[in-house]
This record gives C-alpha cells, structure tokens and sequence, in this order.
C-alpha cells in the first residue's frame, strides 16, 4: 500500500487525467479499497490545499472531484482558442432556470410559465448536452415527458447539489392588489391574494 | 416600491439599456426588438419595468394601451407577430373591461381579474432572473475548462492482474463443483510444508543429492527446521524422493526418485 | 506582465488544459509575445523540475510541451478503467489456484481435481509468465512434470510465502461443506496431508 505522499501522488494523477469527476468510489478502487474514505478525504483535503495559489483548482462537484482551470485563466484559453465559445441563448437558458427550479417539469409547464412555445430544438440542446434528461412522465393526456437535471448539470455549473443554486429571488412575499372594485380608488384597504409562485 | 433598472433583454450578447423612454421605437430597431423580447410576458415586465410600475399594482388602462400599441407597431411593419402576443392582448382587453363593470361591493380578493396575470408576471419574472444568475455561474467549456492529462501507455503486452482472492475464488468454484472438500482441506501448515516441499525439489534439481544436513538452515529457526522436516517426510511419502543411509549414523542423503534425463 | 511565478501558473494551466501538445509560438501568444521565448524555456524547465517527484510529468516532444502520466501510473489507470484489463480463464485460474495450493502437483493430479482435461497450453500459459515451473518428475509411469509456483509468483501476487494466500479452510466454512467433511475425515491419519488422484 501507497504511504500517504504517493497516494496523494496517485491521486492527483488519477483525477488530472480523468475529464469526468472522480467519485470516492471510484479513488477506493484506485487502491482497490485499501485505502477508507476518510483517510481519501483527507488527501483530496491536503490536495486541494497544494493547489490553492494556482491557475488550476481541485474542484469538489456533485459526483465528484475534478480539476479545472479558475475563472481568471479564461482570458488566456482564449488568446490560445480565439474562437469564441458560444452562449446559450435567454430561451435555452430561462428553459434550463425553469427546470433547475421546478423540476420536474414538462415542456407544457415550462411553456406556462414562459408564456411562449418552447421549441424542441431548445429542450434537444439541453439533453444533448446531458444536462436534462426524462425522469418519467406525468399521467396525464399525452402522457408528457418530465425533465429534470442531471449530475453533469452541477458538475458543469462548479456546483454540489441543487441546494448550491442561487437562491430564487423573492419578489414579493405578499401579493397585495388595489381593489378591483367599481372605482379605481386608492383609499380602501388593500386585500391581501395569494402568493405567487405557490 | 421602486425597483432597481436592470438589462432587461441582451441582443447578441449586449445587455439593451438603450430602450426609448417612451414607445417610440425606430423602424430598424423594432425588429431586433422582438427579437429580444423572450414572450409577452417578457414585452408585459419590460413595460412594467420602463415606468417604474409596481408588478403587484398594475394600471390595466394604460398598460393595455401600450401593450396595443407595440402590438400595433409590429403589425404595421408586418413582423410575424407570435400567436402569444395576440392572446396576452385578448388577456389583457379582458382584464380591463372586467374591471370596467361594475361590481358587488364586496368582492373576493381571489376575483381580481389581475390577479392570475400578475401570478404569472412575478413567476416570469422570478425564472428570468434566475436564468440570469444561473448564466452568471462559471461553466465548463466557457468559463472554466476541465483538465485531461494524457494517460502515457506503453506499448507492451498487457497482461493479467491477479490477485491472491481471484485464487481463492477459483479454487471455491472447484469446491462447488467436484464437492472435494474432504480431499483438499488445506491448512495453513500444510500450505507451508508443501511450500517446502517445492523449495527441496528444486535443490534437488541443481544437485541432484544432498546431504540430509544441507537442507536445513538453523538461522532460520525452529519451526522452518520442523517444516522442511515435515516436507522431507512428505516428499518421501510421495515417493518423490529417496532417502537413504548406508549404516546407522552415517550421512543421509536425499535423492530425487526420479531424473529427467539430459 | 506577469512576473515569472505567475507566467509559471499560467503556462502550467495552459498545458493542463490542452488535449495537444503546445508549442514555443503557442507559449508566446498566450502572453500576447511579450515573453521572449529564452523566457519561457526557462520557466518551462523549472516547471519541469517542480513536477519532477510526481506521477505526472511534463515532457518535451517533437511538437512541443504536454503534460502526461508516468508508465509507473499506468497500472492505477487500468484500475480506473478495469474493462481493458485482460482476463485469465477460468481454466487457467483454476489449474494456477491447485498449483499454488496443493504443489509439487504433475499436470494429470490437476486434471483430476478439475475433472476435465487440462490443455499443454493452459500450463504453458503460465509458465511462460514465469508464475510456475517444474521442479522434478514423478516417478510413477510416464514420469510426470512436477509444477511448482515460483518466487515470481508470490512477487507479482504481493504476498511474500505461500502462507500468505487465503486460507482455504474459511472458504469450505462460508460454502457450509464443513459437515460433509468430518465424517470421512475422521477416518484419516492425523496427518492433514493427502495426495490428490490417490
């Protein structure tokens, strides 16, 4: 068995050549379970610590670890691919926030809340970038396909689990309308409707 | 409450502040500007937004005006207007003139008609911001890039990994099978001995006769001496070997019963 | 400009990050060519130096600079990707696990605790592995190959004697076919030794 120095060693090589994130399964399998999960925890813990100052980071994702570049070394990648890395349009994006949110979700209840159709092509570039993915479907006429995220979604977005998405703003807590009653009038009391989003 | 100005809609990446104050919007500019809107909801917030309004206190009157108005614009200038920006304005005709009628005095809060368009307008509201922050985070492939070292193969022949238990299994599977359990119970002694049962065989191998002293090593302790004695008895047991000894108390030599010849 | 550590950080990100190697130009345009490329030779030996203890390496090709894993890393990558892994037979196992466990054995005693034929080639199989050779002949008719496991074998297995294998009398509890064996046993000598095709 590895002494903690080349296990940390091995590790590192392990997760440097690995593009996908490495589970602590998948490291136990790296010492064919020689090594507990605490005693890897601590290592991925000492590793990350070595690459603090660097351009590279140890990045701890929801299935796993994996090294990435920092946010700051973009502009480098850049200089060496010019070619610009394209965005994912509002549609793609406001489609992809609906079903973070709400998931899961159909394309109907994603159209309900965008108030506009949501063309396959846009739910295609999701899937294929493997960040929805079907998890069943409501029972329902047509029985719809409900999407959720992926792990490959967190992983992508440097986040752990869907508890690390920034937090929905709150707009407003309490939905208070003027009264709708014959006169537009602004004196009388306010009456308090439902929530949104509720 | 006043809510703070923010870009309400990019156009090829670019935030659009630019939008006029009021609904004059230039001819080459309207395009673009459907563009940038993502719905009627997305025209409806906008508006809402331009004039500071409260989203929970909308004005049906002026608002359905201006929502008219921009609907007008884009059928004057022959866009193809979505089918959506025709029902929100339905919606909102709708609205106004149920608020126009009158009503009993006391009214149901749930009955404003407002209420369900303004359910939707926060709920919008709310998932295009959230779209926003979730477009903030870095991404892999845009942002950040995932690193892959090459893994340096050699070209040499790969050969099977086993492993100690891989003998075990193995040998378990023999046991289901055959049911020999009673003929190879093997100890953990019995391991050792025939162990040196190996390691005598191969001296033999080299020189053919040994004197029974040279196959022990006393530095090596007792129970390796106990051992090889065991191994001895075995092998001749085995008749692997011959031992003999010409008379009582002269050397006894080791033999291997049997020698390839060369 | 980035003074020396910095440009150190980067040009190490740069070549983590890329799939191809990089080259000197490559180098300088990640710093828009205002490093002069004696610079950047020097910054890339110290890079080298710093990784020198590791199971990774930067290593200099026809086409330039990359990053890569040691050979010596070669076996904990298999582990990570078992599927490649070749795999002995069964029969090849098997005749390997009674050689190792009931040695000095001639290829017909393994023949008959497996109960069918076994192949020159399976015994081939492993000798040419250097895991088993032979260590005398029965003196029975023929005059049969004795098999032993060599010093090989116990290296390439990590154990350092015989003894070290699992023990077998665990495997004939955990299958239960302990019963089945007292009664017969009883019979026999003390001695826990019994020859097989006897």
């Amino acid at each position: 068995m590895p002494n903690p120095t080349e296990a940390k060693r091995i590790i590192e090589a392990a997760l440097l050549s690995s593009q996908e994130p490495l589970s602590l399964a998948d490291l136990k399998r790296l010492f064919e379970d020689q090594i507990g999960a605490d005693t890897l925890r601590r290592l991925l813990d000492e590793l990350r610590e070595e690459w603090s100052g660097r351009a590279v980071e140890l990045a701890s994702l929801a299935s796993g670890w994996r090294f990435q570049t920092r946010p700051e070394f973009q502009p480098f990648a850049e200089r060496l691919n010019p070619d610009k890395r394209p965005r994912y349009s509002r549609a793609v994006m406001e489609t992809l926030a609906i079903i973070a949110y709400r998931q899961p979700v159909t394309r109907g209840d994603v159209e309900d809340i965008r108030g506009v159709a949501v063309s396959a092509q846009i739910v295609q570039t999701l899937e294929s970038r493997g960040w929805i993915d079907v998890v069943g479907h409501r029972d329902t006429p047509g029985r719809p396909a409900l999407y959720a995220t992926t792990k490959a979604f967190l992983d992508d977005l440097g986040l752990r689990s869907l508890q690390e998405l920034p937090p929905l703003e709150e707009i407003a807590r309490t939905l208070e309308l003027e009264p709708a009653t014959s006169q537009p009038a602004a004196n009388e009391p306010a009456a308090p409707v439902a929530s949104p989003g509720q | 409450m006043p809510l703070p100005a923010a870009p309400f809609a990019r156009i090829y990446g670019e935030p659009l502040t630019e939008i006029p104050a009021d609904l004059y919007i230039p001819p080459d500019a309207l395009e673009i500007l459907l563009d940038a809107f993502q719905g009627p909801l997305d025209l409806l917030l906008y508006l809402i937004r331009k004039q500071n309004l409260d989203v929970l206190d909308i004005p049906m009157a002026p608002l359905t005006r201006q929502y008219l108005e921009y609907v007008e614009l884009m059928r004057a200038k022959n866009l193809e207007l979505a089918a959506e920006y025709l029902v929100m304005a339905a919606m909102l005709i709708e609205i106004k003139s149920r608020m126009l009628l009158p009503r009993p005095a006391v009214v149901d809060e749930e009955e404003d008609p407002r209420a369900e368009l303004v359910r939707r307008l926060l709920e919008y509201e709310q998932m295009k911001k959230a779209a926003q922050q979730l477009d903030a985070l870095p991404q892999v492939g845009r942002d950040v890039l995932a690193i892959s070292v090459l893994v340096e193969r050699t070209a040499l022949e790969r050969l099977p990994e086993v492993h100690p238990r891989d003998l075990a299994e193995a040998w378990r599977a023999l046991l289901f099978r055959a049911r020999m359990t009673r003929h190879h119970r093997v100890s953990r002694e019995e391991l050792s001995v025939r162990e040196h049962m190996s390691q005598i065989l191969r001296q033999l191998k080299h020189s053919r006769v040994l004197e029974f002293t040279e196959l022990f090593e006393p530095s090596r302790g007792v129970a390796v001496l106990v051992v090889t004695f065991l191994a001895l008895l075995e092998l001749a047991r085995e008749a692997l070997v011959d031992v003999t000894q010409s008379e009582g108390f002269a050397p006894i030599y080791i033999r291997i019963a049997y020698a390839e010849p060369d």
